[in-house]
């Protein structure tokens, strides 16, 4: 087979931008190899397991499973095993619990959803297994249930979003909002930092309709489309995540806007929606960064050492605009 | 005092009156023959009288008392058994739960002694003639023996009356004199039956009583023995007794001419595991081959080998001939062979089409062209074999689901005969049709047999056999036992040939035993 | 036989809205749309509902002649996603050959389907389970997992373009929907399939070659379920595997079953298909158009189904 | 019961054809245990390969993993069955497994009683609806379970604010029931067994077990044979509800909370066990204990390839929907086996 389309989204993920700490200076709390009683291992000889909640058939994920991957080989990591829960967060309780079973020593996890831990934690005590959670935030205690979490923070990455609404909109007009999967936490702490800061910085900014995308580009045009129908004097468009947002483009071409009649912000930083900006149907994106890897084994590292390591390591995550894109599209996933 | 009775009955399906105001009475006791065509409204009252329908209108007592089924639960548990019309069991359970499903023996703990209840339905069938492994499942076994099943079913509970709609349609003679003998018993021990059979012989051997309906309506009830049978005919009928005396009952002349020595059909050295064990036919055009045996025997399953529908260990079937290379059913039918299947609801109509879609449904390619139906032509055949075979139906639209067993019973001949076969296989074609349908069937395979037709006929009804067939072949178990021509043809020379056959294998058998 | 001629108005009523229920359905919720949603009268908004009804419709078309035959299949979902994947990996040799090997795809699923069910005897349900599962790994293993944007121009233009102001996907539905009408109603293709789907045994021995009809039957499934696939890729621009029809076949089922085909076989409704997608069309846009969260959405969908199906059943008298 | 009927005395066939018919029906049996033992045997093998080839699944604590992490799936696929066997179909046990573990999170608060009681009285009562709708609307199971599927689903993301809020379990004694274990076994496992004897005997031994093989078989006859037809089916989807809420508490207990996200797609993977286990989709046949095989088989085979490390996912996926036509196949070629006799 012959291919000429250039992979819009997800090309390989090169070594792009890494991650950035942004909190978890030493001044919060910590977590050290003596907290928690567990003994030192060589990681090099280790057995490490990652567990991916979705499959690698999102920009996001493929550069996270491959972030992972890329820096365990860089470590001289051997003993690497991957399972992905495709979604069905009780596979993702078994999996991680399966990896358990079979001797890891390390967890890298990066859950599908914040709470229903408890089995896994049991089990991960009783073998001394030290679980790095990744990108989402597990709803348990850190340095006991697990030991850190390492990702962003999303109801930031909301907050951020609704000052770059308010900042296009020049503080007032209607807004929708193309929620990710209903349930999911992201979806959750995405809305809240939202609608809080909206209501905050620009409460003449009205937020008239709200419905699930689903997190993909097929359903958010469709929602796009329908709410365009209802409200056509809609002036901004928050989606959840980036393919929602591009489906709402294809949505404002087939009603025959044109770029930058209304104002678009979304979350993530693919390619595509970068270069949505360079184009002019987005206003801006805020990033989340998904190259976890590097992060990762170094907090892991520094805790076998007997180092103390943060709690909570909030990285810092950077934003596209018109500004920068055109320069960084190079440099998103 | 009366044991089950309606009064003023009425009971309407979509665009038919099925029960108009019905009045009838069943005593302690009583043999009651319930009588009438195709769609007069037998089967209808019966589930009306045990709680499968719901009158429109009109009462049922029960022992003196109004009472009102709600379901038929509620007709056994109040003393009334009945085997509906068409085998209703169920085919994947096995014999001994179907034969005590809702009263299996139960032990201590109140869980089904499954032992037990083994033991007792071979005890219970074994005397009602079959034999077999009870916990084989039902579905395997011949409709003949099903039904033995359905009847040993409904007796074995302590009823106050038992309803046999048309307990003998797959019957073999024997089983029917085992049936008379457990009607006999019931009588004897004051309970009441209500009987309906399409086959007038029994009523006057057992019935002491008759009700006959036509369009739903009680058009006679009294004693049986004062009504004379041309008398019972003509009231089921509706015409005049001088017009059924003309026509006569049954519709067979006798001779075919058989035209031509070479055979139209010939099916030589037929094997399938444990079915059938090498059997030979030859039928030659205009001649009508009677298949006999008994239950069991391998008939069906012959003629479903010939027509493609049973796979095949050995054997050739030719037709004018030709040899048939694809064994299937559609090879089968595009050579001229059609096969009246024996079991009409499982195998034969499609119930949710029309009429006019089930007759032409084999002969589609004829009436097309580059794969589009012409409407034209399926109208004139269709048109053509309602005339012919007196198909009565509101309209060629109407569905086949909704007719009497005897229009569907037609519909499926004249789907048949519009393919313009060259043999018919027609297995059990009177079963369950009344007297005027069936003389007209009959009639009708003569008058094939005339046009050249080969003509296959199976039926358990000895006497259509016996007036019907000019040749009779007898099986056993799978094996042709022999053959009865010209003078033979009768029902003692029927019963001649199988007697013979079973104390020849009864013989074997003992000699193998002792070597 | 007494033909009854009078019948009470209620009795007409019910005789009559099994087949019509769902037009009646259609039809009050377009008033209630016209009364209380803006804008919903304008051409742009109802073209939106044909266009996003269109893919539904035509994998809905597959699935009544499969449930005609009573059977069922859930593989269309697969199907698409199959379908979708293989458009970028071809455009390179051209828009007509990309689309071609699409439907390849759909054919040979639905073959293999139509095989197992026909000449292995699996019950539909199964079969087709297998490649609802498989089908979808395939798809996303021939694309690599990857999302594709499509910027061919000719894609572009079918998935958004129009003819005498109707959209092609809206025009190629039309196509197809006349098409099945035609084939079940005159052709003994059509016919076959009813009698298996209502005694298929008769129709086995009434010579009708039931193997190769069911295995057309899946194999029309299948490409019309490619077709949707294909007609998916144009309209959102882009090929992605793992998003693309996902739990269509709930709602091609829906749509079938609420437009009076019962699931038992033997009957095909087209029209009544179509009018069933249209009918949960309008019910999840007007919910969106009144931004109803999706638990009460949801619920009201539950409701409208059950009424819907309720009006539509067989009635069986007792 | 039995009354006692002369009747004139049937020369019985002959011994020949007895014995033929003997032989015949051992042979029939045979091929029966087989068949009816089909799941059995591939899981044996499959077992068996994978303890040969992954020294971790040989390990006491993954055979652990497999038995708990099936136990849900497990406890869902036992109502399945006997809806399937009446000829049935319930397509709303995912919704009702989150509905359930939701509310059994949320009632965990007023103890370990009520944390069990609220999502069976809950998930019962759609079983209610399901069976009253299909018993005497006589509307397709397939449509009835949909509707339900999707009303339980709104149901569960309206009482958790649209899925966002997750319950957490209060009640330590609820907990404990997911995280405990005696003689070595969890008790959701030790509950499942019991849950699945209970099951086989209801099945097998009773009188409601025949009416649901006798419904299945053909409805229309077990009407007519006085079976009371439409409690059975009201009794089967409200068997297979409470059994699916029970599920979602059990799973609740587990993991601590009412997680809004799992579910679905948990039909299909209950219906693939049961047919797995040798249970035809058109009724009338089947057994509980094929069904445990089915579902033991499927969690088998997602272990296998966890085993064997980085199989990508989709082709994870290719690997688990040929297998089950591959197994389906066997079953299918055996039990026609069978029926040739
Ligand atoms: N469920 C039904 N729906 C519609 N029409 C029906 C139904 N059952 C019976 N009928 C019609 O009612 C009439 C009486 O039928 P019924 O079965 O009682 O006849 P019958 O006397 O038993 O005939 P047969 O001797 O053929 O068994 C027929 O015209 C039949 O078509
Ligand atoms: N009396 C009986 N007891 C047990 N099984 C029987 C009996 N009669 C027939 N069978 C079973 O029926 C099967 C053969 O039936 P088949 O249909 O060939 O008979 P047939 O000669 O066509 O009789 P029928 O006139 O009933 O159709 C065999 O499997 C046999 O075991
Ligand atoms: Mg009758
Ligand atoms: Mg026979």
């Amino acid at each position: 087979a012959k291919e000429e389309e250039s992979p819009g989204a997800g090309a390989a993920p090169s070594a792009g931008a890494g991650q950035v700490v942004q909190s978890g200076a030493p001044d919060g709390p910590t977590c050290s190899l003596d907290q928690m009683g567990y003994t030192k291992i060589d990681l090099k000889t280790a057995k490490v397991g990652f567990s991916q909640s979705e499959k690698e058939a999102n920009p996001f994920r493929i550069a996270e499973t491959q972030s992972i991957k890329d820096e365990a080989a860089k470590q001289g990591i051997t003993q690497l095993t991957l399972t992905n829960a495709n979604s069905q967060f009780t596979k993702q309780i078994s999996d991680v619990e399966q990896m358990i079973d079979s001797g890891v020593q390390l967890l890298v996890v990066a859950p599908l959803n914040s709470d229903g831990w408890d089995s896994v934690f049991a089990k991960a005590k009783a073998k001394k297994v030290p679980i790095i959670t990744i990108d989402r935030k597990i709803n348990a205690t850190p340095c006991t249930d697990y030991l850190t979490f390492i990702g962003s923070d999303f109801e930031e990455q909301g907050k951020r979003a609704a000052d770059k609404m308010a900042e296009a909109l020049g503080n007032k007009g209607s807004v929708a909002i193309l929620l990710g999967s209903p349930g999911n936490n992201v979806t959750t702490l995405r809305t809240k930092g939202f609608k809080d800061q909206i209501a905050k910085i620009a409460p003449d900014v009205k937020i008239v309709f709200e419905q699930t995308g689903q997190f993909s580009r097929e359903e958010g045009q469709k929602v796009s489309e329908q709410m365009l129908q209802a409200n056509p004097d809609i002036a901004g468009i928050y989606a959840e995540n980036d393919e929602m947002a591009l489906g709402a483009v294809t949505a404002l071409k087939g009603a025959g806007k044109s770029a930058g009649d209304v104002k678009i912000v979304s979350i993530d930083g693919t390619r595509g929606a970068v270069q949505g900006i360079v184009d002019g149907w987005l206003h801006s994106v805020i990033e989340s960064n998904p190259r976890f890897g590097p992060l990762a084994f170094e907090t892991a590292t520094k805790f076998f050492n007997g180092e103390p390591v943060a709690q909570d390591i909030i990285i810092s995550d950077r934003e596209y605009t018109e500004a920068n894109a055109k320069t960084d599209v190079a440099n998103a996933y | 005092m009366t044991l089950l009775e309606v009064a003023g009955v009425s009971k309407t399906f979509p665009g038919v009156r099925a029960l108009d105001d019905v009045s009838f009475a069943l005593q302690p006791g009583e043999v009651h023959a319930l009588v009438g065509e195709n769609g007069a409204g037998k089967s209808t009252l019966i589930k009306v009288l045990t709680g499968v329908y719901q009158p429109d209108d009109g009462a049922v007592r029960y022992r003196g008392e109004p009472v009102s089924f709600g379901t038929p639960l509620d007709a056994q548990r109040a003393g009334i058994s009945t085997i509906y019309q068409e085998v209703n069991l169920v085919p994947l359970m096995s014999v001994a739960r179907n034969l005590f499903l809702g009263r299996e023996p139960r032990n201590a703990l109140g869980l089904v002694d499954e032992r037990r209840m083994n033991r007792e339905a071979a005890d219970v069938l074994t005397r009602y003639g079959v034999r077999t492994d009870v916990r084989r499942q039902l579905g395997t076994l011949a409709l003949g023996a099903q039904q033995m099943v359905a009847l040993a079913r409904a007796v074995m509970v302590d009823a106050k009356v038992v309803i046999m709609d048309e307990p003998t349609s797959s019957l073999e003679p024997r089983e029917v004199e085992t049936l008379f003998g457990v009607i006999r018993d019931l009588h004897a021990q004051g309970i009441g039956i209500v009987y309906v059979s399409h086959r007038l012989d029994e009523l006057y051997q057992i019935c002491d009583r008759v009700t006959i309906l036509r369009d739903g309506r009680v058009v006679h009830t009294g004693p049986l023995e004062e009504l004379e049978r041309i008398r019972l005919v003509s009231l089921m009928l509706g015409r005049d007794m001088a017009e059924v005396r003309r026509e006569g009952v049954t519709g067979f002349t006798g001779e075919h001419e058989v035209q031509g020595a070479q055979p139209v059909l010939r099916a030589a050295g037929l094997r399938n595991r444990h079915k059938l064990h090498g059997v030979d036919l030859a039928v030659r055009p205009g001649e009508v081959v009677g298949l006999g045996g008994l239950l069991g025997a391998g008939r069906s399953e012959t003629l479903k080998a010939i027509g493609g529908a049973l796979p095949l260990d050995e054997g050739t079937v030719e037709v004018a001939g030709a040899p048939l290379r694809r064994r299937t059913s559609v090879g089968a039918v595009k050579a001229g062979i059609a096969l009246l299947p024996e079991d009409r609801k499982a195998e034969g109509i499609v119930p949710s089409l029309s009429v006019r879609e089930n007759i032409a449904l084999a002969v589609l390619p004829r009436l097309s062209r580059l794969g589009l139906v012409s409407e034209k032509k399926i109208d004139t055949i269709v048109e053509r074999f309602m005339t012919r075979l007196r198909i009565k139906a509101s309209s060629p639209h109407q569905r086949v689901g909704d007719l009497s067993g005897g229009n569907q019973q037609k519909v499926l001949l004249a789907r048949l005969l519009a393919t313009a076969p060259k043999v018919l296989l027609l297995d059990e074609p009177t079963r369950g049709i009344d007297v005027g349908a069936k003389a007209e069937v009959q009639a009708l395979v003569d008058e094939l047999a005339a046009e050249g037709l080969g003509v296959v006929l199976v039926s358990s009804d000895a006497e259509e056999l016996i007036e019907g067939a000019d040749r009779v072949v007898v099986l056993r178990d799978g094996v042709v036992v022999g053959t009865l021509d010209g003078a033979d043809v009768s029902t003692e020379g029927l019963l001649r040939t199988i007697a013979a056959a079973s104390s020849a294998a009864a013989s074997a058998a003992t000699q193998e035993e002792a070597s | 036989m007494t033909d009854v001629a009078v019948r009470t108005p209620a009795q007409r009523v019910r005789a009559w809205l099994p087949a019509y229920g769902v037009y009646v359905a259609i039809v009050v919720l377009l008033l209630f749309n016209i009364a209380f949603t803006e804008n919903f009268l304008a051409w742009s908004n109802l073209r939106i509902q044909l266009i996003q009804v269109a893919p539904v419709v035509i994998v809905a078309l597959g699935m009544a002649l499969v449930i005609g035959t009573e059977g069922i299949d859930l593989s269309v979902g697969s199907v698409m996603a199959l379908a979708a994947a293989f458009i970028p990996l071809y455009l390179g040799y051209g828009v007509v050959a990309a689309i071609l090997v699409a439907l390849i795809a759909g054919v040979a699923v639905g073959a293999v389907n139509g095989l197992l069910v026909a000449r292995v005897g699996l019950q539909p349900i199964v079969a087709t389970l297998a490649l609802l599962v498989a089908g979808r790994g395939l798809a996303l293993v021939v694309s690599d997992s990857q999302l594709r944007e499509i910027r061919n121009p000719g894609l572009v233009e079918l998935g958004s373009g129009s003819l005498f102001g109707l959209p092609y996907l809206v025009w190629i539905a039309l196509a197809l929907v006349l098409t099945v009408a035609f084939v079940v109603r005159r052709t003994v293709f059509g016919r076959r399939l009813l009698a298996i789907g209502g005694n298929r045994p008769a129709a086995e021995l009434a010579g009708v070659p039931v193997g190769r009809v069911l295995v057309t039957v899946y194999v029309v499934s299948g490409t019309l379920a490619a077709v949707a696939g294909v007609l998916a890729v144009a309209r959102i621009q882009a090929s992605d595997a793992s998003a693309v029809g996902v739990l269509i076949e709930l709602s091609a089922i829906t749509a079938v079953v609420v437009g009076g085909t019962p699931l038992s076989g033997g009957r095909v409704r087209v029209w009544g298909t179509v009018a069933g997608a249209l009918l949960m069309q309008l019910v999840v846009a007007t919910m969106i158009k009144h931004d109803l969260p999706s638990s009460t959405a949801e619920m009201v969908q539950a409701v409208i189904i059950l009424v819907a199906v309720y009006a539509a059943r067989e009635r069986r008298s007792r | 019961m039995t009354q006692d009927v002369t009747v004139p005395p049937i020369a019985p066939p002959p011994e020949s054809a007895l014995r033929d018919e003997r032989r015949a029906d051992r042979l029939d049996r045979i091929v029966g245990t087989v068949q009816r033992q089909g799941a059995l045997a591939v899981l044996v093998l499959v077992a068996a390969i994978g303890f040969a080839a992954f020294p971790n699944f040989r390990s006491l604590a993954n055979a652990e993993t497999i038995l708990i992490s099936a136990a849900p799936l497990a406890l869902i696929a036992l109502g399945m069955t006997f809806v399937i066997i009446t000829g049935g179909i319930d397509l709303s046990v995912g919704s009702l497994y989150v509905l359930g573990g939701v509310v059994a999170a949320y009632a965990s608060q007023w103890g370990v009683l009520a944390a069990f009681l609220a999502p069976l009285l809950l998930c019962g009562a759609f079983g209610v609806v399901n069976g009253v709708l299909v018993a005497y609307t006589r509307m397709a199971p397939f449509i009835v379970t949909l509707a339900a599927l999707l009303g339980a689903r709104g149901l569960m993301r309206a009482l958790s604010n649209e899925g966002s809020e997750t319950y957490l379990v209060r009640s330590e004694a609820f907990r404990a029931f997911g995280s405990g274990e005696f003689l070595g076994l969890a008790y959701p496992v030790w509950l499942a067994l019991a849950l699945f004897a209970g099951g086989a005997v209801l099945l097998g031994r009773t009188r409601f077990g025949a009416s649901v093989y006798a419904i299945g078989g053909s409805e229309d006859a077990a009407r007519l044979m006085g079976v009371a037809v439409r409690r059975t089916q009201v009794n089967v989807y409200v068997l297979s509800g409470l059994l699916a809420g029970l599920a979602g508490a059990v799973n609740a207990a587990r993991l601590g909370s009412g997680v809004t996200v799992i579910g679905v797609g948990v039909e299909l993977d209950a219906i693939a066990a049961v047919v797995i286990g040798g249970t035809l989709l058109t009724g009338g046949a089947g057994t509980v204990a094929g069904t445990i095989a089915g579902v033991l088989l499927l969690g088998v085979i997602q272990n296998l390839i966890n085993q064997v490390g980085s199989v990508n996912i989709s082709w994870q996926q290719v690997i688990s929907g040929a297998f089950l036509a591959v197994v389906v196949v066997v079953q299918t070629y055996l039990t026609r086996l069978r029926r040739i006799q």
